[in-house]
This record gives structure tokens, C-alpha cells and sequence, in this order.
């Protein structure tokens, strides 16, 4: 086991891919001999060399979608769009191509690729630069999502999707790259799909991913001291999903309550909630709850971020007043 | 040209022409369906192109893509199966005909969204670059493309990472009803924007195939000597209307007919080949012949071949070999 | 009142705009000379001449970006994207910039303009061109959407989406052009946020909008054979949504299906269906149901395409198997 | 030049330098955050080019927009009561450093979209044009902006449409830590991408505010004699990191210490003022002084500024008045 934290985790799994594989290689903005803007790729121009690690124009379609043509050639690309809100310019060539590629040509030519890009918000970067587009990329047949939450599963997932033959959105919590946790030395996976209890309880299902697990595990923690055992699900992926495992939890607790950092309306978190109300629909004792940021482009203000996105405070008192816990 | 070359040039240009003319009709039947782009009338840069290419060069191109499919190889009876959405079609009537794929022939699909598959014809060409393989990218586009940002940021790669790749501009002046004096703030020069990015670049006549062939041999021999990308810019004009429901009111009918009498490229073709003794009348028309055969026989392929089940929607939408 | 079918409807509104305010044009993609791809815009270049009429080349970021630019200078730009899967190369600038310019200058500038675009499949037209994307943006705050299905609604809606000063996305559906209806003679609105009982009932509440209409009509008919009165509530806008009458609805049927031709995972029509379930808990007999296109990127052949779309037989099916009625 | 004009100009960019000094200042000590992006170093564009402008020109920027903010007459209370987050900002706390807007200069903002405010430009010179108004719109952007796509969609429309609009490229050579040369193929030369929309343009001495100034003054007169759309390349240099997270491990300390040394446009005007003996050395000290007093006030006002609640973050999501 080592303590690192989840940037080193990452920074760890890539140089495995680079040193694995001769077909992988990494291309982004400023990722190269700048360091990365978030410094996951640190050091990796100096030792692996400018063609392996590519710095772009500042062009996300353009680039994206050289990275798509790489893969169908035999290529593995790392492609990193330096935030998710950037990868509007790039959802064209992620959505129409990347994901429709294999199926168009009934399997003909492959897209095996990993987009890394960083979701959420926290950094009082206001409107454009902190939005959290993965349920979007999810809900898109043909492609995965990923999004860890902490080390283990940064490493695991990026192996898994380094393993995976399709394309790959791996999303990275900006808030969470100093995040530490053990790490275990002999080599392991975690797979694609299955969503991980990290916490077991009784009273209620606390479902979340990426930035928002640790305000759920502050929920938790928070419950506790009032004698309520909550059951913290880290979904871990956002497609494909295990939804066995949460149905599972669900008809124990008969409660459930979602975080999801996406908007109120049409948020991944609300198809969750269908989903198992859907198939858990006489195990319910209480509504389903979503908490999500508010409707509201997010604010520059510490103060008023700080309160848009899903927070202890406003989380707790949905569980009050809606499941009246 | 030789007696055999150029009885493969008309074969294959009359082969896309009725193949097209063909689809026009089963269009209007029914047997067809959705968008269907005919390439009648721009079948020289197909062929005269093509012909130049590897096997390890792969190209790309856009939804007008049946005269490439069939000018690089793609059997007739599955590319005619597609498009009646049949299983015996090349994606087992998943694609269409904006969707032809065949990854043998390294043909990397027909793309349907303006200027979406140049980024990945760059990507290719990386891919290529980046395992030290032989092989070139054949990018077509359209010059309603020229104008969609990708365009740029393409162009800007492929010099930048100095990829083999050819852009291969196929200008038939229009972008559905939008003439390209319409549409771009340079409208007689589009090839000159490669200059900027320190591209070469040439205009040609696409109507006349081996005017089309001599400039792509040229092209295609810069790079296999380890030149960098480059553009052609091909004049050219689509007889038909943009797709089959096309209400054909943004040009003149007297221009359309113009073109189709005196640029027919497959006319001029034969008059090339007569004029100099390389093909008669009856060899031409013996070939139309065989074609008339081939494509009747594609037709009844197409038609017989069952209808695709769920079994085969469900199938491939991600890659399970791992 | 007048007969006349949805393109019709929208084509006078259209003339309306145009003969009312001298700000308005019309800007898109042979829309002009052409005659719309559609044909909605038909003669409308003959009739107003091309500083009104505005043929665009394809470039649907620089278009849509340069209406945002002219509708803060005080224009009322009606913009068209040819079909929503083209608006992902426009939705940074719909996203990132129409959406957030009046929230980010604090109401200083504001983006007047109503972005035409057609959804959904029907056409044969594969995966790449039979898209629904209407949910992505009604879930963007800043945003407005609507989708109307019948020529009433077209006009109405269209009506108040020229006097509303915000961005809107007035999503048409392709297979809906030809539907019929009545018009009134005298100058009406149909206010944006209001969804529409279309047609009474008891049993079962059945939600949709757009290219989902004619379906849930023909499902309500083929229920009403069975003696099943079902509830048919046209949402009609989807952001916003006034969800009073909905749950009103609910409350009386106890029932619920909702009607989505985006794909499973991550639908709007799973929204809903969270916040239905959220505030009428207590009032639900049976699960509500979501029924959408399967998770496949749309195949070309018909017989498949009418089998991924949600069709008669298979909302029929789950109302019976899930809400067992 | 004068000596109001000039004492304008030197106090204009020393206001600049010390408000972005006084910003990263108070950006260690945690007032400020997020993406603080300051402009040092390239005061003479914005004060060169904006001095040219008039009350109906419309200004629009990218993130790096206090230069140019302040240079329009942006009140730096407000700005820097912005930047902190506070009720009396421009936008009351809720658009931040890249996101300066004031309406009544037709300051029509920065913005954080790398690219994404050159098609708005466009479409305000469109505005301009339809309403017959006079004026005018200048829109910079960074030299990394001019690999994304929107910068040639842009160009096209501008040209295609024949609008007024100055592109005004600040070329300082690096996107974030990515030279010029690493991401464009093109890289000495990009105002020659004008060319190819026929479009003039012209490269200038950026750290000089009086060539500023002329190629402004020669740009601006060209449009409001009825001329079209062009571009003006200024070569610049930013003396700070990207942004205040910068490594700055992408660039010599030599070259940057270069720059400062021989480049400083406030060195340089200064220069110029006393060489032609426009200003004293005492007159520039107590133009220094003014401004330090307008900038200490600054933070004062934003320090005391209240921070906005809820009800501020609720406000203005849509436009209410129908
Ligand atoms: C991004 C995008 N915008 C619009 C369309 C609709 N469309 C299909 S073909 C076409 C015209 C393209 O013209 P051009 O590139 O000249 O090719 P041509 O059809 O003339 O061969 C348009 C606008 C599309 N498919 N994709
Ligand atoms: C679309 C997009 N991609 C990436 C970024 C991240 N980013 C912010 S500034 C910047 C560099 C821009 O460089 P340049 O245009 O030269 O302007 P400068 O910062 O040098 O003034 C990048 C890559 C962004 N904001 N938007
Ligand atoms: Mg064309
Ligand atoms: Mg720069």
C-alpha cells in the first residue's frame, strides 16, 4: 500500500500506459511543457519526449477529433480537454463521431480512446468555468463515463479504461485532485460499471460521484451523531451502471437521497432517482430526493458558489423536510 | 493511357453513374430511403484520384460518398444492400447511404456532418505518422466545408505535425443551394487558403479524369517522397440536386444543362478516348454493357437480401473485445 | 380560424415577426434562395429580400454567435440550425454565451433571439442526423425551450417567443410539419411554461411532447378501447414547466407514463418523472413509467428505426407490464 | 503629441499596471480568486487602440479584460470591487475577472471561451450594420485564440458581410505556456491569415503606444469612410504568468527580464515624453502618485463593499421585462 493522492494516482497511471504500450500517447492543451494545467501530467514531457506527449493548439475540435482518427488507425490517444466546459467545442466530434463510429460501421473500425477533462465547480471560476456536463456524455450510447472519487479508484478505473476498446470520458473533480488514500502496490483493476459501497448503513441511501462524495460523506457523518446510519453509494461510473447493486442497498433502506452537482432541471441524478423508482417502487417509505446545484449560472462569489452547488447544509435539510429523517 | 487503364477509368465512372442513376430510381420507389446524395457528374475525381492510391492509403470523405466507395473497391451488392437498409449491406443496413464503411479497403466511412471528418482524416494521418507506416490520408470535402471551423483547426494540424495527408476539395460550387460566391469571402480561391499554413496547393479541372489523375499522382508522390500535408481544390459540378429533395430553384436550369453537355466527364472521357485511338465506340459500349449488368444484379442483391432484426440494432454498439 | 398545418403556422408567424419589427431577421443555413430545408422559410427571401433573409455559410458557431452579437445590439435575430445534431457545433456559444451574458453582466446586456432547430428522428436518416437533444438545453439556466406539436401551438408559442427577451430554442420536430390543425383568426399567445391538457381523463396520466404526441394520442385510443380514460398532457415547453398542472393531473390518476424520444439513460422525460415522484409521493399507485428510445445510436433501416423510437406497441406494453394497467 | 494627450496615455497604462499589480497582490492575500489573468506588459494596446475609439465604438475582449476595461473608462471601484466578489462590482459579484461588462461604454465584456466571443463580435458589427448605426466594434483576442475554428468562421462572416470590425490580435506570443511556433503553422505571420478573406491587415509594434495609436487611428478612419472589416496584429509580450497559478516553466527568465528591461511600454512612453520634451520627470512622478492614491481608493471601496446574498445570485437568470 502507498499513500498518495488522486493527481498521483492519475499521474501514475499514465506513465504505466506510456511505458506498456507503444500505441498510447497523450495530446491536450498545455499538457506537455507547461506541466497541465492542473499538473496530472507533470514531468511527463521531460521523460517521455514530445511525441508522446503532445501539446495543441488551443483547437478541442480539431484536436479531439484527431485523436478519434488516431484510435481507428490502431492508435490508443489520452486526449485531455482541460475542462469539461471547454468540451463543447469538441461534443460534435465526441457525440456524432467518437460514439457512433463502431456501431455506424457494424463494428468495422473501433475508437479506442480516453478523454480526460475536469467537471464541477469550487473554484470561483463563475459561469462558463464550472459546470459539470458528464451526465450529458453518459446518457449517449456508445460512449463510457467514468468519474472517480478518490486514488484507488482513479488508478483502477484508468487502468480498466486503458483495457476498454471504446471511448472513454474520464472525468476528473478539480476539487479533488489533492484528495489522498491507500493505494495498493500489486497491480488491480476496478471495473467499468459497478458502483461501490463505501460506506454501509441502514436508515438510508446516500447515492453520489466524484465531487460530491465528500459532502455525502460529511451528510453521513453528520447523521451519525443524530443515530442515523446512512448507506454512502460512490457510483463510481456513470455509464455503464450496475443498478443491481443499488437496488440492493435501496430495498434495505427504503430511503434514498441523490447528489448530483449537475443543475436541478434534467439533471443524471433525476434519471437515477426514475430508475430506481422505477424498479423499487413498493420498497419506498419516503419521495426520492436529487439535491443539485440551483438552476442558477454559477455565481464568481465564494459566498454565493458556496451555496448554489449542493452543500451539508442544504442537503441535511432535504432529508429533513422531504424524507423527514 | 493504355487500352486497359483507360477501359478501367470509363468502367468505373459509368459503374458510380448508374449505380447512382440506379439509386435515383429505387429512391423514388421507396427502396431507398432518407438522404440520398448522388455524385452524378463528379465521378472523374473519384476515379482519377483513387486509382493513385495504395492499399495502405485510407480515405475519408463525406455523405456524397458512393463514387469513392465504388471507384476504391467496395463490392456494388453491398454497398446497393446499405442502402436498401438490408443484412448483407456493408453495416448490415445500420449506416445508410451517408454511411458506407468498408475497413478492408481502409475506407474510413462516409461522414455526414459538414466538416466533422476532416479533424478525424488528421487523425489518421497521425495515426499513420506515428507507427511509421506506409500510407497516406485521401480527405474529400465539399467547399460548403471550407467554411466550417474544423476546417481551420485541420488544416492548422496536419501542417503544424506535417502529416501525409491530401485535402482534396471537391468544389461543385454549391453547398446544397448556397453558391460558394454566397458563402465564402473568397470564393475563387479557396485552395489558396492552404498558403497559410504553408501548404502546397492546386486547382484543377475535375471534370477530365486524367487532368484529375496527373495532379493526384503528383500530390501523392510529394508525400510518399516524405512531403507534408496538401490541398487540391477540384472544380467541379453536381448534376443532380443536392439530395433527392432538392427543390432545385437556387441555379438555372439552361447552367445545369450546360454543364452536363459540355463537361460530362464521362463523355469527355470517351471523346479522349476516341480521339486518340485508345477505346471504339463498341468497346465503350460494350462496357456500358457490363455495367448495366453488374448493376442489375446489385439491384436484385439488394432486394433479396433479408431485412436486418433487433438482434442486429443491438449489436455493436460498443466494442466488447477488451 | 383557419386550417392549416404546422409549417404553415410557423411560416405566418414568421411573416408576422417580420412585417411587426423591423429588428427581426431571419439568418440560417439555405433558408433563403433554397427554400429552407424544411421548406418553412419558403418565400420568405422572394417576399423580404436578403438583408432580411440571411443565407449563412455552414458554420454554425459563427452564426449562431454572430446572432447572439446583433440581438445585444438590440436586433431580434430568429436563427436557424438546420437540425439540433448541427447545434452541437453552435452549443458552446448557446451554452458558455447566449444562456449566461445577461446573468454574467448582472442584466446589462441581454440576448433577445429564438434559435429554430429540428429534432428528433422519423427520417431514415441514421444516427448521426435523428438526435434529440431539446433536454440538454432546457436544462441550461438562462435558456428557454420549446417544442410545440400542433400548428395552434406553433404560432402561439412562436408569438410569445418574440416577445420574450431571452435565448430561445423553438425545437420543431420533423414528422410533425404536416400535421393539421385549427388556427384561430384573432391574434393570440400561447404562454411559454404552460403545459396543456389535450385531452381528459382518469386512469392513467400520460406525458409528452413533440414527435411523442401522435403517439401518446394513438396509445390513448387503443386504452380508451380497453375502457382505460387516460390523461394526455402536452408539456409543450420545457423550460420552463409549470408543474402545478401536472401534478394536479397526478393526483387525480394516480398513474403516470411519460412519453421521450431522447434515449434511456440520462432523459428529460426521467426528470419529470423525479419531480413528479418528488412532490406527489403519496398520491402514486403505480411506478411511473419513462418510455424512450432504447440506448442504440439510430440505425438507417426503417424496420429497426421504428423499433428504437418509443412506438404504440411498446408504451402499450409497459403500461401494462410496469404500471399494470 | 500634446502634452493632455500624453499625460492622458502615461496615466491611462500606469492605472492599468498598478490596478493589476494591486490585484495580484490581493489575490496572495485570498481577496481575489479564481482566475486572476493580468495584463502587464501590454497597456499599450489597450490605451493606444481604445483612445481612438468613440462613445458609439463597441469594445469586446477575452478574459485578460481589465487593460481594457479600465482603458474604456471602466470605473476601477467597481472593477476591483468585482474582482472581490462584492455587491458594488460590476456585475455585483457574480461575473469576476473575466467577466467585466459595462453597457453604458458599450464594454461588451470578457470573455472566458477562448475564441468564443469573435462570432458575437461579428454579430454586433452586424447590429451595428442593419441598425445603420454609426460605430464600430473592436474585438481582441490572443494569438491561441486564433487556432480554434470561430476565428475563420469569423473572418469569413465579417468579410462575407462586410462588417466593421476590427480584429484586434495581441499577439504575446504564448497560449498559457505554448509558444506561437509550437501551435501554429503559421507562426510569423499570422495577420496574413487576413489576406485570404481579402481582408487588410497590418503587423505593429505593440509595446509602442504610439504606434498603437496611428494604426488604430488609420484602421478606425478606414471603416468610418465605409471601409470592411480588417485586422491589426500587435506583437506584445505579457510580463506575468498566464494566470497567477502559472509554473512558468515554458519560458526563459532571461527572455522574460528581456522584455521588461527593453520593452516596458511605460518605460518606453516615458522615454519618448521626456526625449521629445512632452513631460518632466516630475510631472510623470506625480501622474505615479495620482494613481497610486485612485488605486489605493480602489481597494478600499471594494474592501468595504458588502458581499452579495442569495437574492443577488437569484437575480437576473432571465430577462424579465417582456
Ligand atoms: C454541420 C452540418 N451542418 C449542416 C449540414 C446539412 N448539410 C448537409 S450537406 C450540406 C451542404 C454541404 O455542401 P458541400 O460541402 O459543398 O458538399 P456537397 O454537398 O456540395 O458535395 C449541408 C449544409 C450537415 N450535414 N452538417
Ligand atoms: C475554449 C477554451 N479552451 C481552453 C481554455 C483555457 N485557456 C484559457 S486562456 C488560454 C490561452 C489563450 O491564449 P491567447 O489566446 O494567446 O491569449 P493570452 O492568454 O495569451 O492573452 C487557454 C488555453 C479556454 N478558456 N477556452
Ligand atoms: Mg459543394
Ligand atoms: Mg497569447
Amino acid at each position: 500500500m502507498a499513500e498518495m493522492n488522486l493527481r498521483q494516482a492519475l499521474s501514475k497511471g499514465l506513465r504505466e500506459a506510456l511505458d506498456n504500450n507503444d500505441n498510447v500517447f497523450l495530446m491536450g492543451e498545455d499538457i506537455g511543457l507547461y506541466g497541465g494545467p492542473y499538473a496530472v501530467t507533470k514531468d511527463l514531457y521531460k521523460d517521455y519526449g514530445p511525441e508522446k506527449i503532445i501539446d495543441t493548439p488551443i483547437a478541442e475540435s480539431g484536436f479531439v477529433g484527431a485523436a478519434i482518427g488516431s484510435s481507428m488507425t490502431g492508435m490508443k490517444p489520452i486526449v485531455e480537454i482541460m475542462t469539461i466546459n471547454f468540451s463543447l467545442l469538441a461534443i460534435d466530434q465526441i457525440v456524432n463521431h467518437a460514439a457512433k463510429m463502431h456501431y455506424m460501421s457494424d463494428g468495422q473500425l473501433s475508437v479506442p480512446m480516453i478523454i480526460r477533462t475536469v467537471t464541477g465547480a469550487g473554484g470561483r471560476l463563475a459561469a462558463t468555468h464550472s459546470q459539470s456536463f458528464e451526465g450529458w456524455y453518459a446518457s449517449v450510447p456508445g460512449l463510457k463515463v467514468v468519474a472517480p472519487s478518490n486514488p484507488n479508484d482513479a488508478l483502477g478505473l484508468l487502468r480498466s479504461s486503458l483495457n476498454d476498446n471504446n471511448p472513454i470520458i474520464f472525468v476528473e473533480h478539480s476539487m479533488l485532485y489533492g484528495v489522498t488514500g491507500e493505494v495498493p502496490e500489486p497491480y488491480y483493476e476496478t471495473p467499468i460499471g459497478l458502483p461501490k459501497v463505501i460506506q454501509e448503513g441502514t436508515d438510508l441511501t446516500i447515492i453520489a460521484w466524484s465531487g460530491m462524495i465528500p459532502v455525502a460523506q460529511d451528510v453521513e457523518l453528520k447523521l451519525k451523531e443524530e443515530n442515523i446510519s446512512c448507506e454512502l453509494i460512490d457510483i463510481r461510473t456513470l455509464n455503464p451502471i450496475d443498478f443491481e447493486l443499488i437496488f440492493e442497498s435501496v430495498k434495505k433502506t427504503n430511503k434514498v437521497v441523490i447528489l448530483d452537482e449537475y443543475w436541478e432541471t434534467g439533471s443524471f441524478g433525476a434519471y437515477i432517482s426514475s430508475v430506481i423508482q422505477e424498479n423499487c417502487f413498493d420498497y419506498l417509505d419516503a419521495p426520492i430526493s436529487v439535491v443539485n446545484s440551483m438552476n442558477i449560472p454559477m455565481p464568481y462569489s465564494a459566498e454565493l458558489e458556496d451555496q448554489v452547488v449542493p452543500n451539508t447544509k442544504r442537503v441535511l435539510e432535504k432529508i429533513k423536510n422531504k424524507i423527514g429523517l | 493511357m493504355d487500352k486497359e487503364t483507360a477501359k478501367k477509368y470509363l468502367f468505373d465512372m459509368i459503374k458510380i453513374r448508374q449505380f447512382e442513376e440506379a439509386c435515383g430510381r429505387m429512391y423514388m420507389q421507396g427502396k431507398i430511403k432518407g438522404f440520398l446524395h448522388l455524385y452524378i457528374g463528379e465521378e472523374a475525381i473519384a476515379v482519377g484520384s483513387i486509382s493513385e492510391l495504395s492499399k495502405d492509403d485510407y480515405i475519408i470523405t463525406h455523405y456524397r460518398d458512393h463514387g469513392h466507395a465504388l471507384a476504391r473497391g467496395m463490392d456494388p451488392n453491398k454497398a446497393m444492400a446499405e442502402l436498401y437498409g438490408k443484412v448483407d449491406g456493408t453495416s448490415r443496413g445500420k449506416g445508410g447511404s451517408m454511411h458506407l464503411f468498408d475497413s478492408d479497403l481502409n475506407f474510413m466511412g462516409g461522414h455526414a456532418i459538414v466538416g466533422g471528418h476532416l479533424p478525424i482524416a488528421v487523425g489518421i494521418a497521425l495515426g499513420i505518422k506515428k507507427q511509421k507506416r506506409k500510407g497516406l490520408v485521401m480527405c474529400y470535402f465539399g467547399d460548403g466545408a471550407v467554411n466550417e471551423g474544423e476546417f481551420h483547426e485541420s488544416m492548422n494540424l496536419a501542417a503544424l505535425w506535417d502529416l501525409p495527408i491530401i485535402f482534396y476539395l471537391e468544389n461543385n460550387q454549391y453547398g446544397m443551394g448556397t453558391h460558394v460566391k454566397r458563402s465564402s469571402a473568397n470564393p475563387e480561391m479557396l485552395y489558396k487558403f492552404a498558403d497559410l499554413y504553408g501548404m502546397p496547393s492546386t486547382k484543377i479541372d475535375g471534370m477530365d479524369v486524367i487532368t484529375v489523375r496527373d495532379s493526384a499522382r503528383e500530390a501523392i508522390e510529394k508525400i510518399r517522397k516524405g512531403g507534408g500535408p496538401l490541398l487540391i481544390e477540384a472544380m467541379t459540378y453536381r448534376f443532380r440536386g443536392h439530395s433527392m429533395a432538392d427543390p432545385s430553384e437556387y441555379r438555372e436550369n439552361e447552367e445545369v444543362q450546360q454543364w452536363q453537355k459540355e463537361k460530362d466527364p464521362i463523355e469527355l472521357f470517351k471523346d479522349y478516348c476516341y480521339t486518340n485511338n485508345i477505346l471504339t465506340e463498341q468497346e465503350t459500349n460494350q462496357i456500358n454493357g457490363e455495367v448495366k449488368t453488374l448493376i442489375k444484379e446489385c439491384l436484385e442483391f439488394a432486394e433479396n437480401s433479408p431485412l436486418p432484426d433487433m438482434s442486429v440494432a443491438e449489436d455493436k454498439i460498443y466494442n466488447t473485445n477488451n
